[in-house]
């Protein structure tokens, strides 16, 4: 066991728990966005430490890392587009103003 | 590599589709992207033929072709070509109803490409291309509505694709790969296999519209416009369905994953049929049924690996599936979305009622129709795995699914108090010609499962 | 065994945390934004630290990008721009609370109870890395690649249409003449 | 074979061509009544035959002629054949004559089947058949008060009763493998008595027996030919022709209770003609008491005495009958009240009458005396003659007591003269059944033979019977009634009902069980709601739906599986992060799940 | 040689296509298509019953006449039809009832092109459920003969329809899922996976435990089908809200599904376990067939009080079923199935003329309370007669339909389980309502209300001639139908 692996996947393991404490507690769609961000930012610091020190020969390691930081941009972009639209037809991006679709 | 490009021929036709349909769109032919679009899906289910009965791979082990993967083709193909003509038939004049096009063939390329995966990283791209078309056409028409429900989609999206791909490192870690097949090494850490399994049961859960992870589902049909409402209840559902089938697969047993698929299955079914009970908007109450239906194809994934009628079952059972749901919302696109406007249309419209009622009870999974067979296969294939009691519960499920879709039936012939002939419901030709094959096709899946049997195994 | 290795991963990992938590703590987007971005420089210092040098400098490099993207919208969409009224935009904190801390906690557990099996003390050299990394590109993961792609141009065929502002439909049009 | 077929179809078909011809019934009527009493002739002379028909797999229908059988055949034919004559005369008047002779033609052929069944199925089918036959009759007016009461009265206490016959048959074809009536009479040991006891409760039914001898005084509310044939010569004697054609097998520990039932039958209604206050009644109640001296017969083990008894009572009873039925036209009435004097109007149908009355108190030389003898003498050699001798003495007191009581107060009173339509048809046919019963003793020596049964013969006997009938006589004719039965007399014209009789015995119950039924159906369900009533939801369930029964605990199930409906979809709040925390807390169920699993693997 | 079986079982369904393509025929002539149709379906069931139930090729055993087409190969399943003795006289009771049904509605008027197609797809399923020898095609005819008979209800029933409609469908659809369940358990049970029921009764392929929870759940759908005591309260429901011909033919043909299936499935598919159960499947019947008799007596309804009857005539059936699953005699087994059989048979013919008959009366009197009549015996004679005869056979009187049916149940019950014969206490009960409704509707003093009331038309006459010919025919000599029942029964071996 290496202290390096398990402090890197503990920062991992807090980054998610940070990102899910704002995911849920946000109000704001952008501030959602930052959770879910760094959720991701946990997801790729585990693939780096698990890469590291328990597959350093598997490149497949670093490509899911790309993958990762990919859809992290993309939901960005997307998570945008969508927060223009919203405040386009409403003039705000709260999540509890979101409620007309309901039973 | 030219082999693996020749078999995945069909994807790679449906690329091109979208590209020469955006390209359309750019020059401001809608008309020419519509045609393009039916035709290269037409071409790429064609191509699909051939390789049935294929058992390969392509580009080194990420990508599966197989009975899955084949099939999936064969009944999303055509499912979004039908999809496409609702569409047209509801945006068709709007401003760049092109990209809705162009929108819907990608999310049908991920869907294919999430039904053949072989990779965890495929797997998490399927799910995002998905996701990214769909909130950009629920957000299409752009009323507070549909941007309020393109809003919550994305929000359960992102924070699900968000654990799932969590979850998924540490399945990396425990082997070394992000292959799915292997997922057999996990055999000796089967707790780690089960964390990672979790996640991706929330990433694909919320893309099947799974309970729990459903909610962004009833919002969502509602808040967009209805042909996209069917679309989305089908294309992604199967495909998200069939990748859950293609992790199982390798998945070892001692990870409990029949357990958390056990669980959800009893959820989805229970909890989409007591919901949809009391909904007045008939496509709430599609959505509601569709989560169900969902909980129902779970059946045949719980069985994949102990159980030849798995895939069988699913196969079976998402076509059915396709037809009578595109069915079902061509009829609602064409009468109304309240049950208030079905009152009367049974006696109005004898061929609109007759068409409804064999969608619902199809839907419902009364024999000789399509829904039943699927469901009759995908009972099989629990009971096979062991899994008698769930089956106990989806039959139960199944009466109060009849109640369900009796809502909508009943009020079809119950005279209304005041026998106005409503005549804003005009029989838009793209419609019915949809509805019309849905029928055709609820029928026939159900006399001629053999077809689709024989042809799978 | 502590080594320079675990120190420095270590200091950055707190410092990813320590900003990621602040994220969430301040009253203004803009600062949200700007400490996301601490959070997420601190963790391609840590990717430097782990050896995964092309990584580490691309996610600087990406968050960078991204995060001043991300300054300007907090601008267009924040009520209060520059965060004077400390106003509310949290809703139920205390279940977030609790849910974040389980994750943590769980996530930690596996961590730490899951045998990693044996670890791995060298890696391949820099350049030998970023090779390897372009074979599996345009090799085994030639798929994702293309797949990541065709993610991004529909990413943006998204992004645009949903961004860009309604035109009426031709439809609409001739009924507001009539 | 041809003739055996003749007796039952000959008036079946003529029962059919009559529904569908509807007119000239009489002519149809008598002809085929005639053609099937040659058939029985035949059958008295011919040898032997056995018909098989198919019926059911393993077990045919059979039709056989034995002697025992042509006997009674020619027996049934006769008196039917003299019954349609007077009937003749007797229905010239009604409208719906089509629809009674169709009917009395029915019954007489089903009466044949009876008497010439081989098998038990036959047999039960018979026996079933005039019991639908007696009930068209009985309720043949049927729109008058009171006689569709009678008839299902009759209808139901015979149908109660053949439970037992039923079970006795399949009792007996159970342990004979054999639906032949021949071959089940071999039967012994414990399930001949079982099923000799179900055959009594059959044959009690059918033959009025205490305690179900209500029913044969209440149904004379048919027409009077249909009592004539159904309550005297037929229908009631089904029960005697089965414990006769049964005797062979009976063991002693069953032939003591048809004893004792058939005695306390003879005493008792006895007493109720005696008290009896309407003529047709009283020969009702005279009928049931006759044939407890058969079934006495029967009991003391020398059936031929109970069927001579049973040839000779058919002749006597339906002259009786017909001649009670012209008194009847005479007066319109059968209360003995409104026909005092009566047989000063009719005086050549009263000699008649008088002459039955003495044959069936039994003076000789008439047929009665003969009978009456044979079964007094049956009852001495009897190992319970010190049981048996006693009631059949009362039983012949009583006989020669309640005929003279009617006689004289038929006799007592002033004339009405009054012409009747068919007089003479009606004349004819008691003329032909008088003479029938006084020629009858001199034939019984002749029957006795032909059935090669040996008849006990005893002077005693004869001295004991001819004292017995000339002291009832005598004491009918002097004694007034009530002085002569006392406190009985009360009794008897309640007809000796224990606890209210067959309607608090049975109907009630019946009935009450039926409604109790009812309610549970109603109840049942709040019942099992009940148990599950948790809360003040569910209270609310059951009260929301107001429907009844089961139906309330279906549609309870489905109110409640809407209420968890609406509640599910309150989880859909429409704010994202609740339901995003909803989300989180069902997926911590789901690690919670695996880790179950996990611990389980 | 022509596959006669699947013509008349198609027949049927080719009149609905006939009818559906005719949009807009005028009522006679949809009607006409409708008898027409019917007729030559009940001339291919005489053909069927012409060529017998003897197959050279098994001895007199098993199936004959089949006729097998793939359907689902991969799975085992296919379309398989064909007769046995027990089946045959159900298929003519079938077609006989069908057209009778429709001779008789050829007066409706509201909405009768979905009317006719309505039936005629009913025939098809009643046909195909009574012929199918595949499980699968077994079911999918048992649910669309359902789906059906609710449009029927809830479309030209009576006052409260959507209630009874729905009630008969949630409380049969509950009922007919279990019988899914153990379809699905014998097939996965079996060495080789089919749906053959040939197979399947040729060897049972459950045993112990799975054999009996198979057979319970089987038995629940045929109790509710059949309807047993405690299951039976959607039949008076639905009988008293459906139109006389769909009352006819819910009484007349579906409730027979329920029995069929109890001796096709539960006897034949897990026999070991049903002796085992037998006992409590007898009680069950016991009780029902009192409890229906009692029930029926405490009905002031004429339509309800012949619905109770039923429960009444089919817990005779249940019985003789049980007793034939708990002997180990197959002479006795033989009586008993052949009671059965031959029970179920009479009871289509004596219930549906009593439907029909009571169907007339609330035509002419709209009104179905017995103590609202009086005397009708003398306005309507033939009208009464019928009804007379009808109850009189109903009640079990020899020479009439049921007797040679209960006969033979009542003889195996005591022959096999002594103390069961208390169940004959029911033909008293029976006898004392039908005569009490004799009495109220038919004797006494006309009602004054009623004089002008018509008796039977040529149309009516036309329907009750042939089930009152039966009735009696299958009385006098039941060894016509029982002959061919009796050819499979005693060849039963288990």
């Amino acid at each position: 066991m290496s202290v390096e692996l398990i402090w890197a996947l503990i920062t991992g393991a807090a980054l998610f728990g940070v990102g899910i404490y704002g995911a849920l507690s946000q109000t704001n769609l952008v501030m959602i966005m930052m959770g879910v961000e760094l959720i991701l930012a946990g997801a790729l610091i585990n693939l780096v430490a698990f890469w590291r020190y328990l597959h350093p020969d598997v490149a497949a390691g670093q490509m899911f890392v790309l993958i990762v930081m990919t859809v992290m941009a993309l939901e960005m972009a997307v998570g945008f587009g969508v927060a223009i639209a919203r405040f386009r037809s409403k003039g705000s991006v709260e999540m509890e103003e979101a409620a007309e679709l309901k039973e | 590599m030219a082999n693996d490009l020749a078999l995945m021929l069909p994807e790679i036709i449906v690329l091109l589709t979208a590209i020469a349909a955006l390209v359309a769109e750019m020059l401001r032919q809608p008309r020419v992207a519509f045609f393009v679009s039916i035709t290269g899906l037409a071409v790429a289910t064609m191509l699909t033929l051939p390789l049935l009965g294929e058992q390969a791979t392509a580009f080194s082990d990420t990508f599966r072709i197989d009975t899955l993967s084949i099939w999936a083709k064969l009944i999303l193909l055509p499912a979004t070509i039908l999809s496409l003509l609702l569409v047209r038939a509801e945006l068709g004049g709007s401003a760049r109803e092109g990209t809705a096009y162009v929108l819907i063939i990608m999310i049908t390329l991920a869907s294919l490409i999430m039904a053949g995966a072989g990779d965890t990283m495929l797997l998490v791209l399927g799910i995002l291309l998905a996701g990214l078309g769909s909130f950009a056409l629920v957000a299409y028409p752009r009323t507070d509505a549909a941007t309020e429900a393109a809003m919550k989609y994305f929000v359960f999206a992102s924070v699900t694709a968000g654990v799932m791909i969590f979850g998924l490192t540490y399945w990396f870690g425990g082997t070394g790969s992000t292959l799915l097949s292997e997922l057999v090494i996990l055999e000796k850490s089967p707790a780690l296999a089960a964390i990672g399994f979790i996640a991706v049961v929330i990433g694909l859960g919320y893309k099947a519209a799974l309970v729990p992870f459903h909610f962004w589902a009833p919002d969502a049909y509602e808040g967009a416009p209805v042909s996209i409402a069917a679309y989305l209840s089908v294309i992604p559902k199967v495909g998200a369905i069939f990748a859950l089938a293609q992790v199982v697969r390798d998945l070892p047993v001692e990870s409990a994953w029949q357990w958390i698929i056990a669980a959800v299955a009893v959820l989805s079914m229970t909890y989409g049929y007591l919901a949809a009970l009391g909904q007045q908007n008939v496509v709430r109450l599609l959505a509601y049924s569709s989560v169900a239906q969902a909980g129902y194809f779970l059946l045949g994934v719980i069985a994949v690996g102990s159980s030849p009628l798995a895939f069988e079952s699913l196969i079976v059972f998402s076509a059915a599936y396709a037809a009578m749901n595109l069915g079902a919302f061509a009829i609602v696109m064409q009468v109304g979305r309240t049950l208030e406007a079905f009152k009367n249309t049974g006696r109005q419209f004898p061929m609109i009622g007759v068409a409804m009622v064999v969608f619902l009870i199809s839907l419902a999974g009364i024999p000789p129709l399509a829904g039943f067979v699927g469901k009759f296969l995908l009972f099989g294939a629990a009971m096979e795995a062991g899994f008698t009691w769930l089956v106990v519960i989806a039959i139960i499920n199944s009466v109060l699914s009849l109640a369900v879709y009796l809502r909508i039936v009943v009020p079809m012939y119950q005279p209304s108090e005041n026998e106005v002939i409503t005549t804003d419901t005009v029989t838009i030709p793209l419609v019915r010609q949809v509805w019309f094959a849905g029928l055709l096709l609820t029928v026939l899946i159900g006399l001629a499962a053999q077809f689709l049997l024989g042809s799978i195994s | 065994m502590i080594t320079a290795q675990a120190i420095f991963i270590g200091f950055f990992g707190v410092a990813a945390v320590w900003f990621g938590i602040v994220v969430f703590r301040t009253f203004s987007m803009v600062r949200s934004a700007i400490a996301l971005l601490f959070s997420q420089t601190a963790l391609g210092a840590m990717f430097l630290t782990m050896q995964a040098e092309f990584l580490g400098v691309l996610q600087i490099m990406m968050m960078a990008t991204e995060m001043s993207i991300m300054a300007f919208f907090m601008v267009m969409f924040m009520m209060d721009p520059g965060g004077m009224g400390k106003m509310e935009m949290t809703h139920q904190k205390r279940l977030s609370w609790i849910v974040g801390l389980v994750s943590f906690t769980g996530a930690v557990a596996i961590a730490v109870f899951i045998d990693w099996g044996p670890v791995a003390t060298t890696v391949a050299e820099t350049a030998q890395q970023t090779e390897a990394l372009g074979l599996e590109l345009l090799g085994r993961s030639m798929l994702v690649f293309e797949m990541a792609g065709v993610t991004i141009l529909t990413a943006m065929i998204a992004a645009t249409s949903v961004a860009i502002p309604p035109i009426p439909s031709p439809e609409k049009i001739h009924k507001d003449k009539v | 074979m041809i003739s055996i077929s003749l007796v039952i179809l000959a008036p079946l078909l003529a029962a059919i061509v009559i529904l569908c011809l509807r007119k000239r019934a009489y002519v149809l009527a008598l002809s085929s009544a005639v053609i099937s009493l040659l058939g029985s002739l035949g059958l008295l002379f011919g040898p032997g035959v056995e018909l098989i028909l198919p019926g059911l797999p393993n077990m045919p229908l059979r039709l056989v002629a034995t002697p025992l059988t042509s006997v009674l055949s020619t027996m049934v034919a006769v008196v039917s054949t003299l019954v349609l004559v007077y009937a003749t005369g007797y229905m010239s008047q009604d409208k719906e004559k089509n629809r009674f002779f169709a009917t009395l033609l029915l019954f007489i052929a089903a009466m044949q089947m009876l008497v010439l069944a081989g098998d038990w199925i036959l047999l039960l089918s018979a026996w079933e058949l005039i019991g639908l036959s007696s009930y068209l009759l009985i309720g043949f007016w049927y729109q008058k008060p009171g006689v569709k009461a009678a008839a299902m009265r009759a209808f139901l206490v015979t149908r109660s009763a053949d439970l037992g016959l039923y079970i006795a048959v399949f009792l007996l074809i159970a342990s004979a493998g054999s639906s032949d009536i021949a071959a089940t009479l071999n039967t012994d040991g414990t399930v001949a008595i079982v099923a000799g006891l179900f055959l009594l409760i059959a044959a009690m039914g059918k033959s009025a027996q205490t305690p179900l001898h209500d029913w044969l005084q209440r149904a004379m509310a048919g027409p009077t030919p249909v009592s004539a044939l159904l309550h005297s010569a037929t229908l009631v004697a089904a029960g005697a022709i089965l414990l006769i054609r049964t005797a062979p097998m009976l063991p002693p520990e069953t032939l003591v209770v048809i004893g004792i039932v058939g005695g306390i039958t003879a005493l008792i209604t006895g007493l109720i003609a005696l008290g009896e206050s309407d003529l047709k009644r009283l020969l009702a109640a005279s009928t049931s008491s006759q044939y407890g001296l058969m079934l006495l017969a029967v009991g003391a083990g020398v059936p031929l005495a109970a069927l001579l008894h049973l040839i000779a009572h058919a002749a006597i009873k339906s002259s009786l009958f017909l001649g009670a039925g012209v008194f009847q036209h005479s007066r319109g009435s059968t209360a003995l009240k409104d026909l005092a004097g009566v047989a000063r109007d009719q005086p050549r149908i009263f000699i008649g009458f008088v002459i039955a009355a003495l044959a069936l108190a039994g003076i000789p030389p008439l047929s009665g005396f003969f009978s009456k003898d044979a079964i007094i003498a049956a009852t001495m050699t009897s190992s319970h003659a010190w049981l048996f001798v006693p009631l059949v003495l009362i039983g012949t007191v009583l006989t020669g007591a309640y005929m003279a009581r009617a006689l004289r107060i038929l006799w007592q009173g002033n004339a009405q003269k009054k012409t009747l339509a068919g007089l003479h048809w009606m004349s004819a046919g008691v003329a032909g059944l008088v003479i029938l019963l006084i020629v009858l003793g001199a034939l019984f020596p002749t029957i006795e033979a032909f059935v090669a049964a040996p008849l006990p013969g005893n002077m005693l006997a004869v001295g004991l019977g001819l004292s017995a009938a000339l002291s009832g006589l005598l004491l009918g004719w002097f004694v007034p009634v009530r002085s002569l039965m006392g406190p009985l007399l009360e009794k008897a014209n309640q007809g000796f009902s224990i606890a209210g009789g067959f309607d608090n015995l049975c109907v009630r119950p019946v009935f009450a069980i039926a409604h109790a039924c009812e309610k549970l159906e109603r109840r049942l369900y709040t019942a099992v709601l009940a148990v599950g009533k948790t809360g003040v939801k569910i209270a609310h369930a059951i009260r929301s739906s107001d429907e009844q029964g089961i139906d309330r605990f279906i549609f309870s199930i489905v109110h409640r599986t809407i209420r968890l409906g609406r509640q599910a979809r309150a989880l859909q709040s429409g704010l994202i992060h609740r339901e995003l925390a909803i989300t989180v807390i069902v997926t911590a169920g789901l690690f919670v799940i695996t880790a179950i699993g996990l611990l389980i693997y | 040689m022509l596959p006669i079986v699947s013509l008349t079982l198609f027949l049927p369904l080719l009149g609905a296509i006939v009818i559906m393509c005719h949009r807009n025929a005028a009522a006679e002539k949809v009607h006409k298509i409708g008898i027409i149709t019917s007729a030559l379906t009940l001339l291919g069931a005489i053909w069927m019953w012409v060529r017998g139930v003897a197959d050279p090729d098994m001895a007199g055993k098993g199936f004959a006449q089949v006729e097998q087409i793939d359907w689902m190969p991969s799975i085992g399943a296919a379309y398989r039809v064909g007769v046995d003795g027990i089946s045959l006289p159900l298929v003519l009771l079938t077609a006989l009832l069908f057209l009778l049904t429709l001779i008789y509605s050829s007066k409706v008027r509201k909405q009768p092109q979905a009317f006719v197609v309505l039936m005629l797809i009913l025939e098809t399923a009643a046909i195909g459920t009574f012929t199918a020898l595949d499980a699968i095609l077994f079911y999918v005819f048992f649910e669309v003969s359902l789906v059906s008979m609710y449009f029927m209800i809830a479309g030209w029933g009576h006052e409260d329809r959507q209630r009874a409609a729905q009630m008969f469908f949630i409380y049969t659809l509950l009922g007919s899922l279990p019988l899914l369940l153990a379809i699905l358990g014998l097939y996965l049970g079996g060495e080789t996976h089919t749906f053959d029921m040939r197979v399947w009764i040729e060897n049972p392929p459950l045993e112990g435990g799975a054999a009996m929870l198979a057979l319970i759940a089987m038995l629940f759908t045929f109790a509710v089908k059949t309807p047993v005591f405690p299951f039976h309260t959607w039949l008076p429901a639905a009988h008293v809200q459906a139109p006389a011909a769909g009352s006819v033919i819910l009484a007349g043909v579906m409730l027979k599904f329920g029995t069929y299936g109890l001796i096709r499935f539960a006897l034949q598919m897990t026999p070991e376990a049903f002796r085992e159960a037998g006992v409590v499947v007898l009680i069950f019947g016991v009780v029902a067939a009192l409890y229906g008799a009692f029930a029926a007596l405490a009905q002031t309804d004429l339509k309800r009080l012949i619905a109770y009857t039923s429960v009444n005539h089919m817990g005779y059936v249940i019985v003789g079923v049980a007793i034939a699953a708990l002997t180990l005699d197959p002479e006795i087994r033989a009586i008993a199935l052949d009671g059965s059989v031959l029970q179920m048979v009479s009871h289509g013919l004596v219930t549906g003329a009593l439907f029909f008959l009571v169907g007339m009366l609330q035509d002419r009197a709209q009104t179905r309370e017995m103590d609202q009549f009086g005397g009708l015996l003398k306005t309507v004679p033939l009208l009464g007669w019928s009804f007379v005869l009808a109850a009189f056979a109903s009640l079990g009187l020899p020479g009439l339909a049921h007797f040679p049916a209960e006969f033979q149940i009542f003889l195996a019950t005591l022959r096999e389980e002594p103390w069961a014969v208390i169940v004959i206490l029911g033909i008293v009960i029976t006898a004392g309502l039908y005569l009490k409704a004799i009495s109220q509707v038919f004797l006494g003093a006309s009602n004054e209300k009623w004089k002008t009331m018509p008796d039977l038309d040529r149309r009516e006459l036309l329907t009750l001639g042939p089930l009152l010919f039966f009735i009696i025919v299958l009385g006098i000599a039941p060894s016509w139908v029982l002959d061919v029942v009796h050819q499979t029964t005693i060849a039963l071996a288990f």
